[in-house]
């Protein structure tokens, strides 16, 4: 049992490692703003969500994992609207040099 | 556990020095802020690693410097609050944000300026 | 250590001034000026009762803060040095207090205007952070202590809203930051090394080391930026001529006393077997060409208000002049005795002398419309009493018998030839004379017979001419007071 | 398993210095806000893993508050490009 | 091994944050810094955690990651235009190499003196734990800030108090009592206003939480305090709530309601304690717990006036 959970946290927490690579990538190598910010929020957004996942089953307690999930849930959020937001700065005219 | 209490030891040795640096050189009111931020940073990563130095007692560092620091961050929180509206009304009345002397300096468009 | 009969009269000290501001704060509008007065009534009482209380012991009184004992706990201490700052500075609030009365009243039609409720909370703000740097005995205390000092008084600097006194008070904050962040740097070492903030502990237990020696040139470095001593004065001069007349004399005649304070405190009581010989004539070397330089450019002025705010540059120096003169030459170690005291009564008695000029110079610029020394002519006709306070101000500053001035000057040159310094001496001497430079050239204007008498633009407050030269005479006769007043310098130390 | 959290940390780290470089090239200020954002989520990220590896467990704390924060900055971005913008165009008309 | 990968974190993080510091004095474009020193504040939140300082972590987070870089980036954004002007001033090359050598030598004197640091290191742990029964509470720098030094935390209190009077001291003398900061027009059915009204309770509920384990855990009242008002100044950005006229009896109350309560206790403490802010034995946790209920609103409301700034609008 424990060792599956390892696996599990193991395997997770490479995954999320991974898009935090892929995301990091992608800030630097697309060529403008609304494209970067397209690759960058989905896969950092999946790559926290992974690593909470692996972590789960490290935590002591129902209290602690709620709010390692809420971690989670609020990036969403807050990604999802701020990513917007700054879509609709970048593209208010010019962008502001 | 000490070689990260005089890792960032150093680390803050070295903020003090490059915000102090910025503080001196900088013309612009708010990179001095900044500055004055690096700085404060600087003296309380030093705090930080000192209360570690003194762990103790089942605690991961000494709680006296630790709560100390919370202190420390509220009031310089508040001193650049106080340097970051003073900088803007500056802003606002001069239209310029300068700490040259030599800058003209207008009356305040709401007819605010009185007799010293 | 423990708590001395009447300890708790220095919580009082600090706290009821903050009470007061919390109170004027809250109530607003007239009240606020109301809950100051009734709070200068207070704080004068409570000074009183402190300095009769260790007259009366003749000892330090101390309290332990929630009955914790050090260093875990926060100790307040009150020596002869805290009483004789809290006495003066509670005698120049009130006096401050009822100048401004007539500057700061809010005016009919409105339930409050922003500058007077500004101006008496933080007038009270700064009082009760100066009681607070006077008492405590805490480093970290004290740097909350000098926070709130800075807090309060660099609002004061941009009352009026115009641009140049905004830029005057955005770089007082910015040195003062500068200067506290150091201090706050100097502290966290010295607790790195010792394990206590505590002044009384750590003055048994530190060592000339490297870290030590780091500490003490940081926060000596970081107060004198905030005491504006040469070559750290450039934000003085805009700053303190700027401000209107009542918060010119509180921030020229008392704030930048407290930092100087600390630093007297950690060169005396804490590091006075780390600091050296060189470092102490260093210190005095900065006031020296801050005596030089602070006159020359005070000589040069046009303004009457600049000139006084570069006087002040040059009383800065001369508070740094006892550092050398302490050195006991036996030993080479810092002893409190003639210097200090002298260094004391140079700060009181600048205190008293600076608000009156400062608030003498109010006077006439509300009454002309303008401070131009040179459009001063023929004053001394129609404002004699502000004239007269002015003068004796100043004769206090050039240190003529038997002013304040006078009396803090004898001790210094006393102690410069008992220790074979007579270069500190010529200093004062070329000090005096210029001082005295400028302050007979307002006196020629102002009593200059053929000028026809300007008309004044405004009436004057009686009041405000009374203070003024109350102040004055205060700091004149400071010399014979004193007499009987030096001996509780030394008491608790 | 705490080397590899650790190990796992250094790794998210070392991705958000590189994404950093965003923020020092820039161009536009809305390229930086979002490199600060992506910093952000992976500083998180980083926070966990070594918090899960030393035993601290109060940093589950401290990265809940680093979520709960890390919108507000960016929507203050929001707000006073969106006044500069509107400074502009009065400057303008 | 373990040792290895912990000392290799440190050092990454150490390194980026020093190249980030570095960045932020050097940048040419000041809005570009401020952004790198918003991620600086983020990183630091981990060596605090890795200095096993939680409760300043918070405080960091809370603090530097969200009011300070909130405030520094709105202000980068406005002072934009001027910013060429007053490049133009940077001082000479002799001012730069004396700075250089001042800075150099005080980050070396502190450099020493780190690594001359005592060892064992004096702490006043020892001390804290023989005393942190008498308060009832099990965080010990919450037994530190209520307790062996309550007269700090009550100093802070008035200090947040000082830095507001002096902003609000700022306001031109027509908007005097009027409300902080400009209007906010923000289409109420936008993204901003479902971000806001989403996003606000969950904060108010985490604030209150951080708050809430204070006494027992890392977490107290000023993370809490600080967290609230970010949660406020985001609804007052989106446009739902308006700052308050700052003229009302109602709201000066509540502004200095925590430190009035907290002196009182303290003074309570001279008559029934023996010393001004000393409890009665076993009401110690209470009376801590009483005090820190009612620092909360009001460190609240301060902080986020603080950061709202002068009043601008009187009501027309």
């Amino acid at each position: 049992m424990s060792l599956a959970l390892d696996l599990l946290t193991i395997g997770a927490v490479s995954a999320g490692a991974v898009f935090f690579l892929a995301g990091s990538v992608g800030l630097l190598r697309f060529p403008d703003t609304l494209t970067r910010l397209h690759a960058l929020t989905k896969a950092d957004n999946v790559g926290l969500g992974l690593v909470v996942l692996g972590l789960l089953p490290r935590v002591d307690g129902m209290l602690a994992g709620l709010e390692l999930v809420a971690i989670w849930v609020l990036t969403l959020l807050a990604g999802a609207a701020v990513s917007q937001l700054i879509a609709r700065a970048a593209q208010r005219g010019r962008p502001p040099r | 556990m000490t070689d990260a209490a005089t890792l960032f030891g150093l680390l803050a040795a070295a903020l003090v020095g490059i915000g102090l640096y910025a503080l001196i050189v900088d013309p612009q009111p708010l990179r001095k802020i900044v500055a004055f931020n690096v700085v404060g940073n600087g003296v309380f990563v030093l705090f930080g690693a000192i209360a570690h130095r003194g762990a103790g007692s089942g605690w991961g560092g000494d709680p006296v410097p630790q709560a100390l620091l919370i202190t420390g961050l509220v009031v310089a929180f508040s001193a650049s609050a106080l340097a970051i509206a003073l900088l803007l009304r500056l802003h606002d009345v001069a239209g310029s944000a300068t700490l040259a002397t030599d800058a003209p300096a207008p009356v305040s468009p709401d007819g605010n300026a009185a007799d010293a | 250590m423990t708590t001395t009969p009447g300890g708790l009269l220095l919580v009082l000290a600090v706290l009821v001034p903050f009470v007061g501001v919390l109170a004027a704060f809250a109530l607003g509008g007239r009240n606020a000026q109301r809950v100051a007065m009734g709070t200068m009534l207070a704080g004068l009482g409570i000074a009183i009762a402190v300095a009769a209380a260790v007259a009366r012991s003749g000892d330090a009184l101390v309290y332990l803060l929630g009955g914790w004992g050090v260093p875990l706990g926060i100790a307040l201490r009150a020596d002869g040095l805290a009483v004789v700052m809290i006495l003066a500075v509670a005698v120049v609030i009130v006096g401050i207090g009822a100048y401004a009365r007539a500057d700061f009243g809010t005016p009919p039609g409105v339930r409050e205007a922003r500058a007077p409720l500004v101006f008496w909370t933080l007038l009270l703000a700064i009082w009760g952070s100066l009681n607070l740097v006077f008492v405590s005995g805490d480093l970290f205390t004290l740097y909350v202590a000098l926070e709130l000092l800075t807090f309060a008084a660099v609002p004061l600097v941009s009352l009026d809203g115009r641009a140049e006194t905004l830029r005057a008070a955005l770089r007082y904050l910015l040195y003062a930051l500068l200067g506290s962040i150091l201090y706050l740097l100097g502290t966290v070492l010295l607790y790195g090394v010792y394990g206590t903030l505590d002044i009384a502990l750590l003055a048994a237990r530190v060592q000339p080391e490297p870290a030590t020696l780091a500490a003490a040139a940081l926060m000596t470095a970081g107060l004198l930026a905030k005491t504006a001593l040469f070559p750290l004065h450039l934000w003085l001069p805009p700053a303190h001529a700027g401000a209107p007349p009542a918060a010119s004399a509180v921030l020229s005649g008392l704030v930048i006393k407290g930092s100087w304070f600390l630093v007297v405190r950690l060169w005396f009581d804490v590091f006075p077997d780390v600091v050296t010989a060189p470092s102490a004539q260093l210190l005095a070397g900065l006031g020296a060409a801050a005596i030089l330089v602070g006159n020359v450019v005070a000589l040069r002025q046009a303004r009457l208000k600049l000139m006084v705010a570069y006087s002040t540059v040059a009383q800065i120096g001369y508070l740094f002049l006892m550092f050398p003169l302490a050195l006991d030459p036996a030993s080479a170690r810092l002893e409190g005795g003639g210097a200090l005291a002298g260094g004391m009564m140079h700060a009181v008695s600048h205190a008293t002398a600076k608000a009156a000029m400062f608030m003498a110079a109010g006077v006439i610029y509300a009454a002309l419309g303008h401070d131009r020394i040179a459009g001063l002519a023929g004053i001394g006709r129609v404002l004699p009493v502000s004239v007269l306070a002015f003068t004796l101000g100043g004769v206090s500053l050039i240190g003529l018998p038997p002013s304040g001035g006078f009396l803090a000057k004898w001790l210094l040159l006393a102690a410069a030839v008992a220790t074979g310094q007579w270069w500190w001496a010529a200093v004062m001497l070329v000090g005096g004379l210029l001082t005295a430079g400028y302050v007979f050239l307002v006196l020629a204007r102002a009593l200059a017979s053929g000028a026809e008498a300007p008309a004044l633009r405004a009436p004057i407050p009686r009041s405000q001419e009374a203070v003024a030269l109350a102040l004055a005479l205060g700091s004149m006769l400071l010399g014979l007071v004193a007499f009987t007043g030096v001996h509780l310098l030394g008491i608790g130390r | 398993m705490t080397g590899f959290l650790l190990i796992a940390a250094g790794f998210v780290l070392a991705m958000v210095a590189i994404g950093l470089a965003r923020i020092l090239r820039g161009p536009s200020d809305a390229d930086r806000m979002m490199a600060a954002q992506l910093l952000g989520t992976g500083g998180v990220a980083a926070l966990l893993l070594a918090g899960a590896a030393t035993g601290v467990s109060g940093a589950i704390d401290v990265a809940l508050t680093i979520a709960l924060l890390a919108a507000f900055a960016s929507v203050a971005f929001f707000k006073s490009a969106a006044g500069a913008a509107a400074d502009e165009a009065d400057d303008r008309g | 091994m373990e040792a290895l990968n912990l000392g290799a974190l440190n050092l990454g993080t150490a390194l980026v944050i020093l190249a980030l510091a570095v960045w932020t004095v050097a940048a040419r474009d000041t809005f570009a810094a401020v952004v790198g020193f918003v991620a600086y504040g983020l990183l630091l939140t981990l060596v605090w955690v890795q200095l096993r300082g939680v409760d300043v972590a918070l405080t960091e987070a809370a603090l530097g990651g969200g009011l300070t870089g909130a405030m520094l980036i709105g202000a980068a954004a406005r002072l934009r235009r001027t910013e060429g002007a007053a490049r133009a001033e940077r001082p000479g090359v002799p001012t730069r190499v004396a700075a250089a050598l001042l800075a150099g030598c005080v980050t070396a004197a502190l450099a020493v003196a780190v690594l001359a640091l005592p060892d064992p290191a004096p702490t006043l742990a020892p001390e804290t734990a023989a005393n942190i029964a008498a308060t009832g509470v099990g965080n010990p720098i919450t037994a530190v800030l209520l307790a062996f030094r309550a007269m700090d935390t009550l100093l802070e209190a008035i200090v947040v108090l000082f830095a507001l009077i002096g902003v609000w001291s700022l306001a031109p003398d027509r908007a005097w009592g009027g409300r902080p900061g400009p209007l906010q027009r923000a289409d109420p059915a936008g993204i901003l206003a479902y971000l806001a009204r989403v996003l606000a309770p969950i904060g108010v509920v985490v604030g209150v939480y951080i708050f809430w384990i204070g006494a027992d855990r890392p977490g107290g009242k000023f993370q809490g305090a600080t967290i609230l008002a970010a949660m406020w100044l985001l609804a007052v950005m989106a446009g739902l709530v308006d700052t308050p006229p700052t003229d009302r009896s109602r709201l000066r109350i509540a502004l200095i309601a925590g430190p009035v309560v907290f002196i009182a206790i303290g003074a309570a403490g001279v008559a029934f304690a023996g010393a001004f802010l000393a409890y009665p034995e076993g009401f110690a946790k209470l009376l801590i717990k009483v005090i820190e209920w009612a620092l909360l609103p009001s460190l609240a409301v301060t902080l986020a006036l603080i950061v709202a700034g002068a009043p601008e609008r009187t009501e027309t």
